[in-house]
C-alpha cells in the first residue's frame, strides 16, 4: 500500500536499509543466527557441527515442500494438498518396498505428479481457486489413502526402502547429511530457474497481472499448470525424504507439514497476492521454524506459555524484517 | 496582476521514496484567479508534488503556506475540506464500489455533483455500476465532477486530458475557465503545450524534482518553456512540431502489404476493410467508440471477430490468443498501461516478459545479450529507471514509456499502437513520433490510433477515419489536417472516399 | 430408532460408528475391529460409518445423523466426556443402544468400555521407575495437550511419580501423537547432552526408540504402547541393549463394544461400565518376552496395535480384523 | 455524444446485472436447495430432528465463515479465527459453570466484547507492525491457543440449561430451530446496520483498493482495526455457539474451523483478494458444507469413500460455478473502449 508515507528517515540509515532491502535475506540469516544463539544460551554446548547437521536434516522436507508452495504461491495461488501429498507418497513407499525400492519410489513420485497434475488443470484449465482446488485434493488424497492402506498393506512388511532411508536420514562420512544435498540441488534449481528462466520469469508474472501476461502473449494456464505439478512433485520428494527420517510411515504422517508449509513461505517475505517473494527466502524461512521447534523443545516452561512465546516471537521477527527492509507487506 | 492574492504557496517540499528522491524542493506559488500549468518532463516530479499537496503522501520536508497560513494535510480527505481537490493521474475510484458508493465515501451529495455531471456531459453515466465496468476517461470524469462537487479553492488536474478525447477535453476546460472566472484556482497538468497556452495565465516549470523556474506563458515562447524543462542542452535536440514526417527517411522498403482487413465485424465495428503495407505508418482517427478499440483487439488477436478475414503477409490469420498475433508479428500497445505492466516486477522483467516467450526460452536465460537488449529499448527512449526495481514506482509517463520499450525490443513486423502518448511529455513525443517513422523505414507496419489529431500529420503517411464502425474516409499525411479529419470523424464527410477504396 | 428387516433372515441389525479423528492408525484399527465383530456376529445387516475429523459439536451432528439413519447400535469413541451426554440421551430414548469405547463419558444411558488410560500410564510408569531403582532422570513425551486420554494418561504418571521421590522428570514434550514432531524431539534431547536415564511415551514409541538408534545412543529403558514396530524394537533390540514395555491400548475395544451392544439388543444383560484394564509386557521377565513374542507380527504397520482381541468379547478373525473387510 | 458513447453502452438492464453481480451468491443458494432436494429424496422421513442437526452442527461454522468474512472483505485474513472461537469457548464455560441464565448472559456479552478486543488486537497489530496479515494472525493463533490452555488446561467446564437452549431449543414450531434464529439475529443485528453504514463501505472500499479508498477519505488504519474487531466478534459468538452445542468448554474446540471457515467462504462467494462477496453466501455454503457428510451417513455411503466424495463433491461445484466467468474472463477487453460481453 502506497497510501500514507513513513516519514522522516536519516540518510545513512535509509542507504543502510536500501542495501538490505536488495538483499533481504540477510535479515532471514540474522534471525536465523539470533534463534541459534538463543539454544547456545538456553543449553550451552549444544550448538557444534552434529547439531547443524541434525537441524538440516529435519529441516529438509519442509524446505523441499516449501519450495513447491513457494512456486505456486508466487503465481498467486496456494496449494492445501502438499501435506496429504507428502503423506501418501510416504505411506505409498513405505507399503510397496516389499515389491523392491524402485516400484516403490517411483509409484511414491508418481503419487505427487498426478495430484499436481489434477490441482493443476482444475486451476488453471477449469478457474477453480486454488485454495479450493486443493482443499478438495486433499481430501481425495487422504480418503484415497485410507483405502488403499485396508487394502494393500499386509501384502507384506511395511518397510522404508533402503535407498529413500539413506537419502532420508543417512550421512556423508557420518556427519553431512545427504538430503542436505538433495535440498541444496533442488534450492539451487529453483532460485537459478525462478531468476534465470523463462518459466521462472513468467511464474512471478502470472502472479502479477494475469491480463498483461495475455497481452505479452503468454499462456498462463500453461505457465499454473506446470507450476502445479512441480508442486505435486516436490511435495511427493518431500514425502520421501520425511519417511526416510522418521523410518516409518502412517496415514497422518505429513498432515504436520500443511501450515509450516506455508508460513516458511509467508515468513520468507513472497507475498500471497503473488508476483513478489522468492525462495531464498522460504529456505531460511525452513530453517528458522525448525531450530524455533527446536528452541522451544529444550526450552523448560508450561505448554500454553511456550505457544504464546511461540507467536510472539513470530511477529517480533517479522516486525524485525519489515523494518529493516522497509518492505511494506 | 503580480499583486493578486497569493492563495497558495510551497517552499522547498521534498519527498524522497528509499533511495529515490522523487521531489527535490518543490516550490510553487499560485494566485486566487488564476490557471497555473505544472510543467516538466516525465518524471520530474509533478504528480509527487500534487500528491504532497493534498496529504496523499507526507513529504520529508518543506513548508505549504493556504493563503499564508502554515498548513499541513494528512490525508487528501482534510485537503478537501480545506478547498484543495485534486484529481490524480491514476484513476482514484474504488474499482469494486458502484460510482454511488464511491460519492458517498467521499460524501457528495447528489445535490451537489448534478451540475456538474450534466457540465461534463456524464447525466446519463449509470451511478449504478462498479467503477471497475466504467472506461478510464469516464472515470477521470466522475473524479473530476466530485472533486467540483465539493467546490475547492484550487483545484489541481494531473493530466486528466490525456486520456479524453478532444471535444471532452474542450469541457474540461471550459470548466476550468469558469473556476478562474469565480476568482478561484487551478493547476493543470499536462504534457500538450497547445492546451498549456491556450487555458493557463502562468506556469511551473519542474525539473529532476526540483523547481527551475516560473513563466508568464502570455509573454513567453514554447522553445523557453522547453529548454526550462529539459535543459537548454537537451531543448536544442527537440525540432519544431510538424517536422518529422518531412525529415523522416524515405520510407517504402518494401511495400507488400503487412497485414490486410476485410469485412471485419466484431462489438461496434461494423465492417472494415483496409490494407497495411511494411515501411508505412496509418492513422486512425475517431471519436470515442467508433468501433476503433475493436479493431485493435481483434488484430492483437484478444478477441475472434464475428464475420471478416485478417490476413498477414498474404495468409489468412484465425488468432485465438494474442500468443498467436505476436507469432505472426502483430504486437499492441494499449494506451492503458495498467493493462500491460507487472507493477511489482522491474523495468528490465516487464520490457523482457515477451522475449521470454517469444524465444521460447525455457532453459537459462543469456541475461547480457537481454541487459543489451532492455538497455538499447529503454536508452532510446530514454526512460527513467531510477526506481525502476518495481515498474509501479516510475513515473506516468516512464510507465507509458515501458509499454512501448518492450515490443521494440523484442522486435515485431506489425506494430498496433491505441494511444501510445497518453501522458507522454513533448520531448519524448518527438521521440515516439520518431522511432516509429524510423520502424517504417525499416520495414516494419505501423498502426496507429492518436486522439491527439496533429500526430497524423506528424508521423503518419496515411490516415484512415473511421465512423459508427466503418472507414468514412482516408486521406493522405498531406491532407489529413485537424479540421478535414474532424469533419470526417463526426460523419459529415458523406459518401466520401467508402472502404473499398480505403482498401485498395 | 426401530429395527428395520432390510437384512432379512437373522441379520436385522444396523450398526453405527461414530469416530472423530481420521488418518490415525488407533481410530482406523479401532472401526476395523468394529467392522470385523459385525461380520462375526452374523446378525448385522449394515454398518454405517461417520468417520471425519471434527470435535465434539460434529460429532452430535454425526450421531444425530445416525439416529435419522435408523441404526439400532451406536459405537462411538467419544470426543469428550460429558459433551455427548444430551445426544446420547436422545439416542437411548428412541430405543437405541449406545456404546462408547476407549475414552469414557459421564452419561449414564450409555454402555461404555473404557480403556483405563489412568492406568495405562500408572503401569508403565511404575514398570520403568522400578526398572530405575527409583532414581534418575525421566522424559514424560505425552499426546495432545488438552484432550482427556492424555490428561487421564498425565495424572496417572504424576501419581507413580508421587511414590519415587528419586525420579526427577527432565522434560515434558507434546508428540501430538504424530511421529515427525516426536522424531524431532527425541533428537534435539540427545542433542542437547541432556542425561536422560528413562523415557515413558504415550504411544509414540518405536519412533522414540528410533531416534536412539540413528543417534548411535545407547538405549534407555522405554515405555511405549502395544504398537506393533515397539513390540519388534523390544524383542528385536534387546540383545543390544534396549530394554523397555509395552503398555496395552487396545483399540480393537471397538468390536468388544459393538459385541456388547448387540448383546444387550438380543437381551443379554452387561454391566454399563466395562473397565479394560491395560496389561503390561516388558522384554525383561520371561513372561512378557512370551506375551511380545505371540503377538508381533513382522507384515503389520509400524503403528498398528497387536492387542488383535479383546476377551471374552470379540469373536471376529485376526484376518477379518487386518483386511477390514465390509459384512460381504 | 461522444459522452453518451464514453459511457459505456449499458450491456444489460438493472435486472440483469443485479443477477450478474450475485450470481455466485444466488448459486450458492441453488446449491443449497438441491443439496436439501437431494437429502429429502434419500431421506423421505426428513423432518424437525433433522433440520435441528443440521443447525446444531453447522451454526459454529457458521459464525467462524461470516467472522473470517467481515476480515476477508476488508482486505485482510484472519488464521486465528479458530484459535479466538476456543478461547471464548473456554472463558465461557469457565465462568458460567453452576451459575443461573443471568449470569450466563452476562459472562457472554463480555466474552463477545472481549472477542472484539482481541480481534482489534490481530488489527493493531497487523497495521503497527506492518506485517503481512497472514503471518500475523498465524501467529496470533499460537497466541490464543496457548491463552485457551491457560484458562481451561482440559476439557470442562459448563453452563445453564437455558442458555444451551439458546442454540439447541426450537421457536414457536419444532421445525424452526432456536440456533437458526439465533445466528440470523445476531449476524443481522450487527452486520446490516454495518453494511448501511458508511463504515461498512469504508471496509468494502479498503477491502478492494487502500489507496483510492484513502484519496476517497477512508481512513484506512481504524476501518482495517474495524474489520477484524468485527470478526473478533463473530469469532467469540462461534465459541459461545460451541458451548451451546456442547454444553462444555475445550481449549481445542474450534481450532478446526479455520481452514473450513476459509473454504466456506470461497464456496460462499467472497473473494480472497478483499472487497467483494457478503455474509450470506458464507452462511448458506456452510449449512452446504455440514449437510454433504450429513447426506453420506443418511445414504449409508461406504465411508472409506466418503472423503473422496466430499473432496470431489467440493472442487466439482467450485468448476461449475468457475465455468460462468471461464467464457466471461475470454472477452476481457485488454483495449479500453472495446466492447467486451
Ligand atoms: N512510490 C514510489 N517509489 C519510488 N519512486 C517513486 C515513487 N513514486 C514516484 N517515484 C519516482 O519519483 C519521480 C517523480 O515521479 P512523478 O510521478 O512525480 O513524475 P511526474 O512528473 O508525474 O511524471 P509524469 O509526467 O510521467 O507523470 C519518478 O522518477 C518516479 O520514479
Ligand atoms: N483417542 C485416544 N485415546 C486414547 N489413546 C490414544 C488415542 N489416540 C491415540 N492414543 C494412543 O496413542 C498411541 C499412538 O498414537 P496414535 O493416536 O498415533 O495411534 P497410532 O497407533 O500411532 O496411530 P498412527 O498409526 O496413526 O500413528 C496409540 O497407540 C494409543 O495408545
Ligand atoms: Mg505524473
Ligand atoms: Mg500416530
Amino acid at each position: 500500500m502506497s497510501a500514507p508515507a513513513t516519514g522522516l528517515r536519516q540518510g545513512r540509515w535509509v542507504a543502510f536499509q536500501g542495501m538490505l532491502r536488495d538483499r533481504p535475506s540477510l535479515v532471514l540469516v540474522g534471525v536465523l543466527l539470533l534463534l541459534v544463539l538463543a539454544i547456545g544460551v538456553i543449553r550451552p554446548g549444544t550448538i557444534g557441527p552434529s547439531w547443524v547437521a541434525n537441524t538440516i536434516l529435519f529441516a529438509a522436507p519442509l524446505g523441499i515442500v516449501a519450495a513447491g508452495q513457494t512456486l505456486v504461491m508466487l503465481t498467486a495461488g496456494i496449494d492445501l494438498s502438499v501435506a496429504a501429498t507428502m503423506t501418501a507418497a510416504a505411506y505409498v513407499a513405505a507399503s510397496q518396498s516389499y515389491f523392491g525400492s524402485a516400484r516403490a519410489v517411483l509409484l511414491a513420485l508418481a503419487v505427487g505428479l498426478v495430484v499436481g497434475l489434477v490441482n493443476g488443470l482444475g486451476v488453471a484449465v477449469f478457474r477453480v481457486q486454488p485454495l479450493i482446488m486443493t482443499l478438495g485434493t486433499g481430501l481425495v488424497i487422504s480418503g484415497g489413502l485410507l483405502v488403499y492402506s485396508l487394502n494393500v498393506s499386509h501384502q507384506g512388511p511395511p518397510a522404508v526402502p533402503d535407498i529413500v532411508r539413506y537419502v532420508g536420514a543417512g550421512k556423508l562420512l557420518g556427519i553431512v547429511p545427504v538430503s542436505a544435498f538433495l535440498w541444496a540441488a533442488i534450492a539451487t534449481i529453483v532460485i537459478v530457474g525462478l531468476r534465470q528462466t523463462g518459466y521462472g520469469r513468467l511464474i512471478f508474472a502470472v502472479g502479477d497481472n494475469p491480463i498483461a501476461c495475455r497481452l505479452a502473449g503468454v499462456r498462463a494456464w500453461l505457465v499454473l499448470l506446470v507450476t502445479y505439478v512441480i508442486c505435486g512433485f516436490l511435495s511427493g520428494v518431500a514425502g520421501l525424504v520425511l519417511v526416510g527420517a522418521i523410518n516409518a510411515a502412517d496415514l497422518s504422517l505429513g498432515d504436520v507439514y500443511l501450515l509450516p508449509s506455508v508460513a516458511a513461505v509467508v515468513i520468507g517475505g513472497t507475498s500471497i497476492y503473488g508476483g513478489n517473494g522468492g525462495y531464498a527466502g522460504s529456505l531460511l524461512g525452513a530453517l528458522i521454524l525448525t531450530v524455533l521447534s527446536s528452541v522451544f523443545t529444550l526450552l523448560d516452561a508450561p505448554d500454553p506459555l511456550k505457544q504464546i512465546l511461540y507467536g510472539a516471537i513470530v511477529v517480533l521477527l517479522a516486525a524485525l524484517y519489515v523494518r529493516t527492509t522497509g518492505d511494506d507487506g | 496582476m503580480t499583486d493578486d492574492a497569493i492563495l497558495l504557496e510551497t517552499r522547498g517540499l521534498k519527498k524522497n521514496y528509499g533511495a529515490v528522491v522523487a521531489l527535490r524542493s518543490g516550490d510553487i506559488s499560485v494566485r486566487a484567479g488564476e490557471i497555473h500549468a505544472l510543467m516538466g518532463a516525465n518524471g520530474a516530479g509533478k504528480s509527487t508534488l500534487v500528491k504532497v499537496l493534498t496529504g496523499d503522501v507526507t513529504p520529508n520536508a518543506g513548508t505549504i503556506r493556504l493563503e499564508g497560513r502554515e498548513v499541513r494535510f494528512n490525508s487528501p480527505a482534510n485537503a478537501r475540506k480545506a478547498g484543495l481537490a485534486s484529481v490524480y493521474q491514476d484513476v482514484s475510484l474504488v474499482p469494486l464500489l458502484t460510482v454511488a458508493q464511491n460519492l458517498r465515501l467521499t460524501g457528495t451529495t447528489m445535490a451537489a455533483i448534478r451540475p456538474w455531471l450534466e457540465e461534463l456531459e456524464l447525466g446519463d453515466v449509470d451511478l449504478a455500476e462498479y467503477a471497475r465496468d466504467l472506461p478510464t476517461p469516464t472515470l477521470h470524469l466522475l473524479d473530476l465532477a466530485q472533486a467540483l462537487a465539493s467546490l475547492p479553492r484550487l483545484l489541481i488536474l494531473d493530466e486528466v486530458t490525456a486520456t479524453l478525447p478532444a471535444d471532452l477535453s474542450e469541457r474540461v476546460f471550459r470548466v476550468a475557465r469558469r473556476w478562474r472566472d469565480e476568482g478561484r484556482s487551478v493547476v493543470l497538468i499536462s504534457h500538450r503545450m497547445t492546451e498549456v497556452k491556450a487555458l493557463c495565465d502562468r506556469a511551473t516549470v519542474l525539473r529532476d524534482g526540483s523547481t527551475v523556474g516560473v513563466v508568464d506563458l502570455a509573454s513567453s515562447g514554447q522553445e523557453e518553456i522547453v529548454s526550462l524543462m529539459l535543459g537548454p542542452a537537451a531543448a536544442s535536440v527537440v525540432v519544431s512540431e510538424g517536422a518529422v514526417a518531412d525529415t523522416a527517411p524515405a520510407p517504402k522498403v518494401d511495400p507488400s502489404p503487412a497485414v490486410e482487413v476485410r469485412g471485419l465485424r466484431s462489438g461496434l465495428l461494423q465492417d472494415v476493410s483496409f490494407t497495411l503495407r511494411r515501411g508505412e505508418v496509418l492513422g486512425i482517427v475517431a471519436l470515442e467508440a467508433q468501433g476503433q478499440a475493436d479493431l485493435f483487439e481483434c488484430l492483437s488477436g484478444n478477441r475472434r471477430p464475428d464475420a471478416g478475414e485478417i490476413l498477414v503477409q498474404g495468409k489468412t490469420r484465425r488468432f485465438r490468443h494474442p500468443h498467436e498475433a505476436i507469432g505472426a508479428g502483430l504486437v499492441l500497445v494499449p494506451a492503458d498501461r495498467a493493462l500491460a505492466l507487472l507493477r511489482q516486477r522491474s523495468v528490465l522483467e516487464n520490457i523482457a516478459l515477451p522475449m521470454v516467450n517469444q524465444l521460447k526460452r525455457w532453459g537459462l536465460i543469456n541475461t547480457r545479450a537481454e541487459r543489451k537488449r532492455v538497455k538499447a529499448a529503454t536508452d532510446r527512449l530514454e526512460i527513467d529507471t531510477r526506481a525502476g526495481s518495481r515498474v509501479m514506482r516510475l513515473s506516468g509517463g516512464n510507465q507509458q514509456k515501458v509499454t512501448i520499450a518492450r515490443w521494440l525490443a523484442t522486435g515485431f513486423v506489425t506494430l498496433l499502437c491505441f494511444d501510445p502518448t497518453r501522458g507522454i511529455d513533448i520531448r519524448t513525443k518527438e521521440q515516439i513520433y520518431r522511432v516509429l517513422r524510423e520502424l517504417a523505414a525499416s520495414g516494419s507496419a505501423v498502426l496507429l490510433f492518436t486522439s491527439e489529431l496533429p500526430e497524423i500529420q506528424l508521423a503518419c503517411d496515411r490516415a484512415l477515419v473511421m465512423f459508427g464502425g466503418r472507414v468514412v474516409a482516408e486521406l493522405t499525411a498531406h491532407d489529413a489536417t485537424e479540421a478535414a479529419l474532424l469533419r470526417a470523424a463526426h460523419g459529415l464527410e458523406r459518401g466520401g472516399t467508402g472502404p473499398a477504396e480505403a482498401a485498395s | 430408532g426401530g429395527s428395520n428387516n432390510t437384512g432379512g433372515g437373522t441379520k436385522k441389525y444396523v450398526v453405527g460408528i461414530s469416530n472423530t479423528l481420521t488418518g490415525n492408525g488407533f481410530r482406523e484399527e479401532m472401526i476395523c475391529s468394529i467392522k470385523a465383530q459385525a461380520k462375526a456376529s452374523g446378525v448385522v445387516s449394515k454398518v454405517i460409518v461417520a468417520n471425519r475429523n471434527t470435535d465434539p459439536s460434529g460429532q452430535i451432528a454425526d450421531v444425530r445423523n445416525l439416529i435419522s439413519a435408523g441404526v439400532n447400535v451406536i459405537v462411538m469413541n467419544p470426543s469428550d466426556r460429558s459433551a455427548l451426554d444430551a445426544v446420547i440421551k436422545e439416542a437411548t430414548s428412541k430405543g437405541i443402544v449406545v456404546v462408547t469405547v476407549d475414552q469414557g463419558v459421564t452419561s449414564s444411558d450409555a454402555y461404555q468400555l473404557y480403556n483405563n488410560q489412568v492406568k495405562y500410564a500408572t503401569l508403565g510408569a511404575d514398570w520403568l521407575f522400578k526398572k530405575l531403582n527409583g532414581t534418575g532422570n525421566v522424559i514424560e513425551m505425552r499426546g495432545i495437550n488438552g484432550v482427556s486420554a492424555d490428561a487421564d494418561r498425565h495424572t496417572g504418571f504424576t501419581q507413580t511419580l508421587a511414590s519415587y521421590p528419586g525420579i526427577k522428570v527432565v522434560k515434558m514434550t507434546f508428540t501430538n501423537w504424530s511421529l515427525d514432531p516426536a522424531a524431532q524431539q527425541i533428537k534435539d534431547i540427545l542433542g542437547s547432552g541432556l542425561k536422560v536415564d528413562g523415557i515413558w511415551t504415550s504411544g509414540i514409541d518405536s519412533t522414540v526408540v528410533d531416534g536412539y538408534t540413528t543417534a548411535k545412543k545407547p538405549y534407555v529403558p522405554t515405555i511405549g504402547a502395544d504398537n506393533d514396530a515397539f513390540i519388534g524394537d523390544l524383542i528385536n533390540l534387546k540383545a543390544q541393549g534396549l530394554s523397555g514395555a509395552a503398555v496395552t491400548n487396545p483399540p480393537t475395544v471397538g468390536g468388544a463394544g459393538l459385541a456388547v451392544g448387540l448383546d444387550v439388543l438380543q437381551g443379554k444383560s452387561h454391566p454399563h461400565l466395562i473397565n479394560l484394564d491395560p496389561a503390561i509386557w516388558d522384554n525383561q521377565s520371561t513372561s512378557g518376552l512370551s506375551e511380545l513374542q505371540n503377538h508381533y507380527d513382522p507384515k503389520l504397520n509400524a503403528y498398528y496395535s497387536v492387542t488383535y482381541q479383546v476377551a471374552p468379547y470379540t469373536t471376529y478373525t485376526k484376518d477379518d480384523l487386518l483386511k477390514c473387510a465390509d459384512i460381504g | 455524444m461522444s459522452a453518451q458513447a464514453i459511457a459505456r453502452p449499458r450491456v444489460a438492464p438493472n435486472v440483469a446485472r443485479l443477477l450478474r453481480r450475485n450470481a455466485w451468491t444466488l448459486g450458492t443458494y441453488g446449491l443449497f436447495v438441491a443439496v436439501m432436494i437431494f437429502t429429502v429424496a434419500i431421506h423421505p422421513n426428513y423432518g424437525p430432528f433433522e433440520v435441528q442437526s443440521l443447525v446444531v452442527g453447522a451454526l459454529p461454522l457458521a459464525f467462524a465463515a461470516v467472522a473470517e468474512a467481515c476480515v476477508v472483505l476488508g482486505g485482510g485474513i484472519d488464521l486465528s479465527i479458530g484459535a479466538m472461537m476456543a478461547v471464548a469457548n473456554v472463558v465461557a464455560a469457565r465462568y458460567m459453570n453452576h451459575h443461573d441464565f443471568q449470569t450466563a448472559i452476562l459472562v457472554s456479552v463480555l466474552v463477545l466484547v472481549g472477542g472484539t478486543l482481541a480481534g482489534a488486537l490481530n488489527g493493531v497489530i497487523a497495521l503497527r507492525t506492518r506485517v503481512p496479515d497472514i503471518v500475523v494472525t498465524l501467529a496470533m493463533s499460537f497466541v490464543w491457543g496457548g491463552v485457551a490452555l491457560l484458562i481451561l488446561p482440559q476439557p470442562g467446564g459448563g453452563a445453564p440449561d437455558g442458555f444451551l437452549a439458546l442454540a439447541s431449543g426450537n421457536v414457536l414450531t419444532p421445525w424452526i430451530p432456536a440456533g437458526i434464529v439465533l445466528l440470523i439475529v445476531v449476524v443481522g443485528a450487527i452486520w446490516i446496520p454495518v453494511k448501511l453504514s458508511r463504515i461498512g463501505l469504508a471496509l468494502y472500499a479498503v477491502g478492494s483498493d487502500r489507496t483510492a479508498a484513502f484519496r476517497r477519505g477512508v481512513r484506512i488504519g481504524p476501518t482495517r482495526v474495524f474489520s477484524y474487531a468485527l470478526g473478533g466478534f463473530f469469532a467469540a459468538c462461534g465459541g459461545l455457539a460451541l458451548l451451546m452445542s456442547t454444553g462444555i468448554g475445550s481449549p481445542l474446540a474450534g481450532t478446526i474451523y479455520t481452514l473450513s471457515a476459509i473454504s466456506a467462504i470461497v464456496l460462499g462467494g467472497v473473494s480472497l483478494a478483499g472487497g467483494r462477496g457478503g455474509v450470506m453466501g458464507p452462511i448458506i455454503a456452510a449449512l452446504v458444507l455440514t449437510m454433504v457428510p450429513a447426506d453420506l451417513i443418511l445414504s449409508g455411503t461406504d465411508p472409506n469413500f466418503g472423503q473422496v466424495i466430499q473432496g470431489t463433491l467440493i472442487v466439482l461445484v467450485v468448476m461449475a460455478g468457475g465455468l460462468a466467468p471461464l467464457l466471461r474472463s475470454r472477452r476481457r477487453a485488454i483495449v479500453p473502449g472495446a466492447s467486451s460481453g
